[in-house]
């Protein structure tokens, strides 16, 4: 039968909950399994409640999954905080002995645990700070975690910090794995997948693989402002972008940020930016700057919760209506959102084709979970890796260079500083074909009608949606980013299960693939939106143009935590018809 | 686009596009300045990018025939930064007014002084926003009339040669567009200087500013180079300087001069510099910048055992 | 018969083309007409187009008419941009002789009225600046156009520059009736309505209404940075205000201006800004503060051509996506549409009263064109306007106060530096009701649903929304803003002739009033959504909630310049069932 | 909300919300001489406001129990200055972070000094960015390293004492929160000040910046006003002082002393004080600012014979 298990750690920011997952993680692919995490880091820089969870598997995973098998709970609080979810056939590895700042209860059907990670982390050893290795241990123990690759992971970790420190952990490893020896006795059959072949995969973070994808894309200027949950696209960037003859420049902040970016791709470069909802709101300006200039520029808004400062590490997707409609003025833009960490690096890539092709900034619309989740996806293949660059006149010097010639296509060959006969001077205001300004209506409706023109056709150029499920169905999802690869788990488990249910995943949310969301639509009797967002903003954006509104259900959450897979599983049996 | 003779000649430095300035304007000994400067020194202006905000100032780039960013109200230093990281090799000039270099840009000046990017900053000072039709800017006198404080601004002027020797640029002069030969001078000089140079315009608006004009300038106007400030690199002579700047706004002082000239200079590492030696050192990290070796990169994600 | 008479102006900025216009307006409303104008200035400071038309009736007039009755032309760009409008029956007065720059061809029907305006200001009276006197002089003998009421607005204008200059302008006045009774004939019955009673009106342009609106609805402080439609609310509002003990700030940026806006309304006042696209997005961030901590704001956003810088000084009406949904996050306020000059007053006096109440930002949306346009309104009844004050607690000090307490309306009663027991602190993180930062799912949730739950029935507690025409239509016209005025002229037109035409105006965008609409689309057969900017924004913000999708025809301008009536009547028309 | 006794102790100054700030962080010196402050002067904390930006440092308005404002990155001073015009009689800090100040917020800084509203801006410089877990900020040393700059970044610094002189402060100071009494003494003077103050407060974050220390701070830090800065109106001094605040940060003269006290302190009408000037020329035109004559207004509107 396939190994499905999720481990969830939850304690105290600083006391190691992220690196004891971080560990597993590693270990884990170290072995050859299939797996994802979830992580949530709290708003504080030290205490406040954190959150690390890793599910594993031999066989490809979707998403998070619906709560956990195990919880290791460093304190009082992870308790709290999951009791409710400790349901018959859970596991719990709890703090307990002097160091311990709770007592759970009894659950029936509950498996407990306890062992004094803290007590034996301060006691025994001398160092309170190896309690997440003390748990480790005790974990490994039970569920039989391939300890060797455990270490493994731990050495390559702790190496440059000296021998000491590493065989400090592999003590506080083994103190706990002794103390489940000696201790307790294994009340249930969780255990991790066999250790298998290695395979050639690549260990990936959210934000990193839209550093990496950038990388690949070509990308030769990041310019941004530090923001969370969006500032590791730049921590990863930063030398990995010099090794590749580029620069990851710390501006003032994002109106800056973007400035530099449009000067960058102006001058010839491939840029990005990332940042979250302040960031782009304050970039908004510049955002019509490049729409109406048209200049490639590939912008990445890591969501977090909004309005305002909201809450800046916790997921949310509320921040669609900004990406389509935020800029002043008719602004035509693409819209692009990944639902996995592999995505995040492909359509990174796709992001800046796209710019570069249709001379236009694109929206690459992730969150604060996809940022974090980590994911073992291929090793990338650079040779089938294909590469747009913007449409240059490349024309004779003396030939009349029209910077902004109404082609057919609405694309108009551009210049690049250097370049000989294409001087031209961009700007903002409305223009002429030859780039200089001009408010007459002719003018107007001609430039106007250009800029839109570019996305007539980009659904057929690009198809930027994918089905899955029933070719009728009773029951139709539709849902974009993160929440994609949850309802997509929803919606297998479903179909295994007989019921008649199909999917539709957009990878493109603006312009909208209208005729690709019609079709799906007919070819369903009730359309399911579930999304991380109060307004539901995709479903309002879908139902402007395709009248759906007999048959929609919306299903949102604006909790701060994305959707699990048996919210929209349930939901789906819940308007099925009986 | 026509082809262009050599030697290039100022006028070949404009473009078909025609100015909307008005007749009179200080603005035009700017332009003027700038394409004899570009034929004086034979710049190929394919490798010219003229950079502005919004402004009436800020129009000057469309009139070139160089590669051209009118971008948004405050925004040029950071545009021209991105485009001098990208591309090194470009000449930049910013050309922009007051308001747009004071008021809504102030927030990126100090940190494109401080990081001594090689890009040459004209501002053209005509003491008041002229395009929005005649509000106070940040150096306006105190007092000054405009449409939203027609009863005289409660503000006090910013000193633009102070801020900006404080801010770090390596270049900092002030002239005065009355006198051609001053004005080019000045932007000459701050072209061929290395580093991050400003040249503060006094630039007088004939339409809407009745106080500051070509009249009021002209008698109070004296070379502070001519007369003995020669030690560019002192930059507390430097401050002491600039600090009598604005004295003619004092209404004690009205008949104050007018200082200007280069009132600092010295010389520091500009960012390419920089940039280009820490690229050095990451040249080899995956084989060559240029063609990569991917796998090298991607084995940095890989499980290692 | 009713007279209805447009004459249009037009000419080189700084000819005097629009004081010429504003010279026949005072003396038009002075002589107890119905008066509306239409201006266009051109992006130059000098030289460009420029245009001023007046439409005086002895009815109410709604827009500013289909073209023109009387063209006077002072340079040959004004001809040629106004030639084709030049159609049987309509006069041209325009210049000749020898500072004419122009020779008009003949046009068929038209009939044409050589005056050496350029010359007889020149020569004659040594003043080329009377240009604009000598050709309203022929105007007035022409079209019997009140000579002494126009004489008093010009006494009046330049009284302070002394009485020679006044002295002189009546020459010029005289000098070029004397030219039209020496050498012309007249050769139609066009004529100015006949000078009756003086009714009690304020001669208000459309930004001044937004100023005076404000001062009446208690404004105490107005922030803002300048910008091109919108600074003259400003000017208009500064020593206004300060004689009502406020003050006008002109900030260094925009940002700015709405943060100090922010910060004295914090403190207690009511507060207004007004900018335009550019404005609005760089004020992005912080009206999403404004949403967050519940702070009455009114942004008052005067719509120019966009993206970007695009067209500072035209008409457009591009940004109502932009007003509801350009912050990032689930962000909820309140956005408003006036569709002349007396409502653009009672409009933003409303629009206090609804921040006051809803502890929320508003936006008006007015337009370039609605900026400039010029009505005679009623004199308005103080003690008819009503002021709403935000809720404070005025609980005893020692009681607990909870700012953000999750009431059943969702309004908090708030309390404002100075009073004690309030003390709070306001902030953009996701908070609890005692406005303390929290994250948890919980809070989360009831804040969110708290923030949105203000608005539920607002469409009830104040009816947005004006209906007009047969209660069962064959077409509906939903417009939005000055379309709105233009509109309304149409639909009059069509019923004048016995079509069955309805319309619905809502004066209230955002929260869309759905009751309202449904109703009224319910009513008709077909839907007209006519709307001054590309994609039909408004259109497709209804479409989302209503599905008008079969019934719905857009007619869009985004040329710069407004709707005339009979686009709107033709376009009725040809949809209209045969 | 509790009554407060009088006289009001400096705890009750603090607000039910819990700080989240790490244990040793600098900012707590801060926190505790802002109540002390407070409780010295009696000041009634329902006419305080504190408003600050986005960062550690700007969390502090959140533990006090008087009005707060915690804004947006950035944009405390345009807040405040709102609040201050609309109620001149609040007593208002501003407390902030070296990045919100000087990177994101920099071009509101110069606005507000020169303008001179009665506002205390207290800014805690730890030579970083905490909140977002360690990049560099404009106080930053050059080749400091931070995540975008894991290499040590290419810029220069800010000087914000001069910066703060330069922009027409009229009272510029700064201290050290490793020393509560100095911490407590420059608050308070500023305070005290009729006018726009600010104190730089050189505040340590032991989580994230193991340069800047309280150890590092200990050793150099002295007292110009005890070491005989007296002549605090003295601007050219102040500036020439100021210009070797920094000198610590040169790799040649590391051991040099960091200066802390009072650099610079004028008079100058507070801009409350021109505005209700202002105000009175104006306060009969409409009969009366509170009740006005209406129509006496709208008949500047009607259409005169
Ligand atoms: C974001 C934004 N705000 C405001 C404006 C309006 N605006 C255009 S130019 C200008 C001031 C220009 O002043 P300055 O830079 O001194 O140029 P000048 O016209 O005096 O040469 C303003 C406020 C704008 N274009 N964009
Ligand atoms: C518009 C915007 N951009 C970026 C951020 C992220 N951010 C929060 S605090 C901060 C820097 C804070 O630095 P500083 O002011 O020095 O405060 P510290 O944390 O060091 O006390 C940044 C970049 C934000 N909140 N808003
Ligand atoms: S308004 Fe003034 S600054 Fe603008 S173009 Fe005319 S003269 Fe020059
Ligand atoms: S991270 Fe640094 S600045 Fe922030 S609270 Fe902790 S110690 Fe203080
Ligand atoms: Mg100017
Ligand atoms: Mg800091």
């Amino acid at each position: 039968m396939a190994i499905d298990l999720t481990l969830r750690i939850g304690g105290e920011g600083g006391e190691g909950v992220i690196s004891a997952g971080d560990f597993l993680m590693q270990a884990a692919s170290l072995a050859g399994m299939e797996v994802v995490t979830f992580k949530s880091f709290p708003a504080e820089i030290k205490g406040g409640y954190a959150l690390s969870q890793l599910r594993v598997s031999d066989q490809h995973i979707l998403s998070q999954g619906d709560g956990f098998n195990i919880l290791i709970a460093f304190n009082g609080e992870a308790y709290e905080l999951n009791k409710s979810l400790l349901t018959p056939g859970t596991v719990m590895i709890y703090d307990t002995g002097s160091e311990a700042d709770f007592e759970p209860e009894e659950i029936p059907g509950v498996i407990m645990y306890p062992v004094p990670m803290g007590e034996i982390a301060k006691r025994q050893l001398k160092a309170y700070i190896t309690k997440n290795m003390v748990a480790l241990g005790a974990a490994a123990e039970l569920f039989n975690i391939p300890v060797d690759t455990l270490k493994e992971s731990i050495r390559q970790k702790f190496t440059r910090k000296g021998d000491k420190v590493v065989q400090l952990n592999y003590q506080a490893l083994e103190a706990g794995a002794e103390h489940v020896r000696n201790n307790l006795k294994k009340q249930e059959s969780f255990e991790f997948p066999k250790p298998r072949e290695k395979k050639d995969v690549l260990i990936i973070e959210g934000n990193q693989a839209i550093a990496l994808g950038a990388a690949m894309a070509g990308c030769k200027y990041y310019g941004a402002y530090p923001i969370t949950p969006a500032t590791t696209v730049g921590n990863y960037l930063a030398e990995l972008i010099l090794g590749l003859g580029g620069f990851v420049y710390q501006a003032e902040d994002e109106i800056s940020a973007l400035g530099t970016c449009l000067g960058a791709s102006f001058a010839g470069a491939k840029v990005l930016t990332a940042t979250s909802g302040p960031g782009i709101s304050l970039m908004t300006e510049l955002i019509g700057l490049g729409i109406m200039a048209e200049i490639p520029l590939v912008i990445a808004n890591i969501q977090r919760g909004g309005p305002s400062t909201g809450m800046p590490t916790k997921h949310d997707q509320g921040d669609l209506y900004q990406a389509c409609f935020g800029t002043h003025g008719d602004a035509p833009k693409i819209v692009l959102a990944p639902a996995n960490v592999e995505e995040n690096l492909y359509l990174t890539i796709d992001a800046f084709n796209l710019a570069e092709k249709y001379q236009t900034p694109v929206f690459l619309l992730s969150d604060a979970s996809l940022a974090l989740r980590v994911e073992a996806i291929k090793r990338p293949d650079m040779s089938k890796v294909k590469h747009e660059h913007r449409m240059t006149r490349n024309g004779k010097a003396d030939e009349k260079f029209l910077r902004y010639m109404s082609t057919e296509s609405g694309i108009s060959p551009t210049g690049i500083p250097g370049m000989p006969g294409h001087a031209y001077a961009a700007t903002g205001l409305e223009h002429a074909e030859n780039s200089g300004p001009r408010t007459n209506p002719d003018t107007r409706n001609l430039m106007t009608e250009k800029r839109w023109r570019k996305f007539d056709n980009i659904e057929d150029e690009w198809k930027p949606v994918e089905r899955e499920g029933d070719e009728q169905a009773e029951v139709g999802v539709i849902s974009w980013g993160l929440t994609q690869s949850i309802a997509k788990e929803a919606v297998q488990r479903l179909r295994a299960k007989g019921l008649k249910v199909a999917a539709l995943y957009p990878k493109m949310l603006w312009p909208l693939p209208v005729k690709a969301i019609k079709a799906f639509v007919d070819s369903v009797n009730q359309v399911l939106i579930p999304e991380a967002n109060f307004q539901g903003q995709f479903a309002e954006i879908i139902k402007a143009e395709v009248p759906i509104h007999d048959k929609l259900v919306k299903l949102n959450v604006y909790r701060g935590e994305p959707f699990i897979p048996r919210e929209i599983e349930e939901k789906i049996e819940e308007i099925y018809p009986k | 686009m026509e082809l262009l003779q050599t030697p290039i000649k100022p006028k070949e430095y404009r473009s078909e596009i025609e100015s909307t300035w008005c007749p009179g304007c200080g603005d035009f000994g700017v332009t003027t300045a700038l394409t004899n400067i570009m034929s004086q020194m034979q710049m190929d202006p394919d490798s010219v990018l003229t950079i502005s905000g919004i402004g009436c100032s800020s129009r000057l780039p469309l009139w070139l025939r160089t590669f051209g960013f009118h971008s948004c109200h405050g925004r040029a230093l950071p545009v021209a930064i991105g485009a001098k990281i990208a591309n090194p090799d470009l000449n930049i000039f910013v050309t922009i007014g007051d308001g747009d270099m004071f008021s809504i840009g102030a927030g990126h000046v100090p940190h494109a002084a401080r990081r001594n990017f090689d890009i040459k900053v004209f501002c053209m000072d005509n003491n008041m926003y002229a395009l929005t039709k005649n509000q106070v800017s940040p150096t306006s006198r105190h007092k000054k009339k405009g449409s939203l404080s027609p009863y005289g601004t409660l503000d006090s002027p910013i000193n633009p040669i102070e801020l900006m020797i404080t801010y770090g640029a390596t270049f900092v002069a002030q002239s005065y567009t009355g006198s051609m030969k001053h004005t080019t001078a000045m932007m000459k000089a701050a072209t061929e200087h290395k580093g991050f140079a400003f040249v503060n315009l006094l630039s007088p608006c004939p339409t809407f500013n009745h106080e500051e004009t070509f009249k009021y300038y002209k008698p109070r106007i004296y070379d502070i180079n001519e007369e003995g400030h020669k030690d560019l690199s002192n930059r507390m002579k430097a401050l002491e300087l600039s600090d009598r700047a604005m004295d003619h706004y004092q209404e004690s002082g009205s008949d104050a001069k007018i200082p200007i000239g280069i009132f600092y200079k010295t010389e520091k590492p500009v960012f390419a510099e920089n940039l280009a030696e820490l690229k050095k050192s990451y040249s080899s990290a995956y084989g060559s910048a240029d063609k990569p070796d991917w796998n090298k990169i991607f084995d940095q994600y890989a499980p290692q055992q």
